[in-house]
């Protein structure tokens, strides 16, 4: 850049210091009287194609960001994040049964869900709501998504492992073992993840 | 108030204790603090406090926990020296220096922070950022295995459990009650709890047999009409029609 | 001006929208991996001279307006709090000893602290706990911040005005210490004078 003369510089100050857009009087006020048009063209030579640039909006100055580095002030961080147990045991019992109420789930379950084990599920892409059963208090439906099956590399839902096929895979083991089999599985996990 | 400029004003506001007295005194001495006369310190601190309490102003405990310390630090440097007192009056005067050099050093350190271009004084950030937003967006996490083992785990561990027991011959209780009974009227002699069971029993028929003249025979026993012998445990079960009917 | 490369630009754009100063690395992640350190040089150099410079204070990078436009900006500002001469003092033990403990800033004082003193200064956010002494008590310990740094303009604590006079002088050792090295030193000149 080059060296500007003091107008520039104030100008500069002032407006990148202002928490409002300024007008060219306003600025002259704040600067004790000194003209400053001249200034404002000069700042606005200075900054075209930076990533910073002066625009004048109606009849005041501000700096800003440039349009095309917009995007840049908003970012979308993806963190990879392993569902809980509570989610895949859901995920698993609308695929299953699918459209399911979110009672007929806890009823599966034999344990409750809260809302957000739901709304996770909803977040990742996977269920959807399907409408309502026709029942007293209408309650709402959950099936699973396109997604879903593009996830788990499933072409239909009827490539999901029937009862006979999990009985034979040893999937149907006592309770006992099958939940120490999990978190050994989760454990492992973990320790993954710290390497 | 006094003309002496070695003379503090006493106005006890403004002083934050007895080493901030000291070192205000020190100063007025105009020399570097290395080269300060501990003495002539002494005397000014205990003139202070004197005037202090010439106008009835009343002194905080430390000041005159200082004034007793100094004027003992006075003597020490006046008299003689007692070899055996320790620590020695010129050691403590040299601590004294250091520790008033100490508070200078900082006091002045904190002046010169205090009057750096200071962010929001003297220069400013941006007045109105639009601000970085960072959106998390969980990427979630789960395999076809995690999945399907899931839906396992819940089935079994919620499923109604059923057993089928696929074309067992059993006997009944019925059929035991019925054929231990007439067998013992038979004879009266003790006979092992085998010789009751039907005499083609094999396998797991034979084992029901077993097992419900067993049950038969202990009510047969509590109806009175069956006496059982057994001499110790897992020794053979004996069973007769008693000898004497109970009522 | 140039026209600056597309990754000065970007750093530019983050810095400028950027509430809060930045690490370089901070600067990377939010430009998804790209190296910023030569950006960041070239940005600094291209506002030298102008009203708004892009500064360093510890690994944080900000941009502000330039020292001397101070009194045309001043006027519109609310004075930053007013501290204490205890808190100034407080501060200024802290910076220039840290990390401290309550009894060492104390010792130097020659008073005890208020409350409020180390209150005002952690709301501030100009010091903060950084653990504790393992000595009997284990009293806790204050260190400086980055907003402190940031604050009165200082690139690291190296920065702190006349620190490096105040080592060299034995300033900033404990009275203890100093008497020591005072009475071993005494010591040293009687045995030369022996010779």
């Amino acid at each position: 850049m080059s060296a500007p003369d003091p107008v520039v510089r104030a100008v500069e100050a002032v407006l990148f210091a202002a928490t409002e857009p300024m007008t060219a009087d306003a600025i002259r006020t704040h600067l004790q009287g000194v003209e400053v048009r001249a200034a404002l063209a000069t700042l606005q030579a200075d900054y075209a194609g930076r990533g910073i640039e002066l625009v004048k909006r109606g009849e005041r100055w501000h700096f800003q960001t440039a349009p095309d580095m917009a995007h840049l002030l908003r970012r979308t961080h993806e963190e990879p994040r392993k569902l809980t147990r509570a989610g895949i045991e859901t995920l698993a019992i609308i695929a299953y049964h699918e459209p399911t109420t979110r009672a007929e789930i806890e009823a599966i379950r034999g344990v409750g869900i809260s809302k957000g084990t739901l709304d996770v599920l909803m977040e990742a892409g996977w269920i959807r709501p399907a409408g309502r059963r026709e029942v007293p208090g209408r309650p709402l439906l959950y099936a699973t998504t396109p997604e879903f099956l593009a996830h788990f590399g499933l072409a239909s839902r009827r490539d999901l492992p029937g009862i006979d096929d999990l009985r034979a895979a040893g999937l149907l083991d006592p309770v006992d073992l099958a939940f120490e089999r999990i978190d050994s599985d989760a454990e492992v996990e973990v320790s993954d993840e710290e390497d | 108030m006094t003309e002496d400029p070695a003379t503090l004003t006493l106005d006890l506001d403004g002083w934050e204790g007895p080493l901030d007295v000291l070192l205000a005194l020190a100063r007025n001495q105009k020399v570097d603090l290395k080269a300060i006369s501990i003495l002539a310190l002494v005397d000014q601190y205990l003139r202070f406090v004197e005037e202090a309490r010439a106008i009835k102003l009343e002194l905080a405990a430390d000041y005159l926990v200082m004034a007793a310390w100094l004027a003992y630090l006075k003597s020490g440097l006046l008299l003689p020296r007692d070899p055996e007192v320790e620590p020695n009056p010129e050691e403590l005067a040299l601590r004294l220096q250091l520790r008033l050099e100490r508070l200078s050093a900082m006091r002045e350190a904190g002046a010169r922070l205090v009057a750096r271009d200071r962010i929001g004084r003297d220069v400013f950030p941006r007045g109105a950022p639009e601000g970085l937003r960072t959106q998390r967006k969980a990427l979630w996490q789960a395999e076809i295995y995690d999945l399907i083992a899931a839906y396992g785990v819940i089935t079994a561990r919620t499923r109604p459990v059923m057993h089928f027991v696929a074309q067992r011959e059993v006997m009944t209780l019925e059929a035991a009650l019925e054929r231990v009974g007439r067998l013992l009227g038979i004879t009266m002699e003790w006979r092992t709890i085998e010789t009751f069971l039907p005499p083609a029993a094999t396998g797991v028929f034979r084992k029901s047999a077993l097992a419900s003249s067993f049950v038969a025979a202990l009510e047969l026993a509590k109806q009175g009409r069956a006496e059982l012998r057994q001499q110790s445990p897992f020794a053979p079960l004996y069973l007769r029609t008693p000898v004497e009917p109970r009522a």
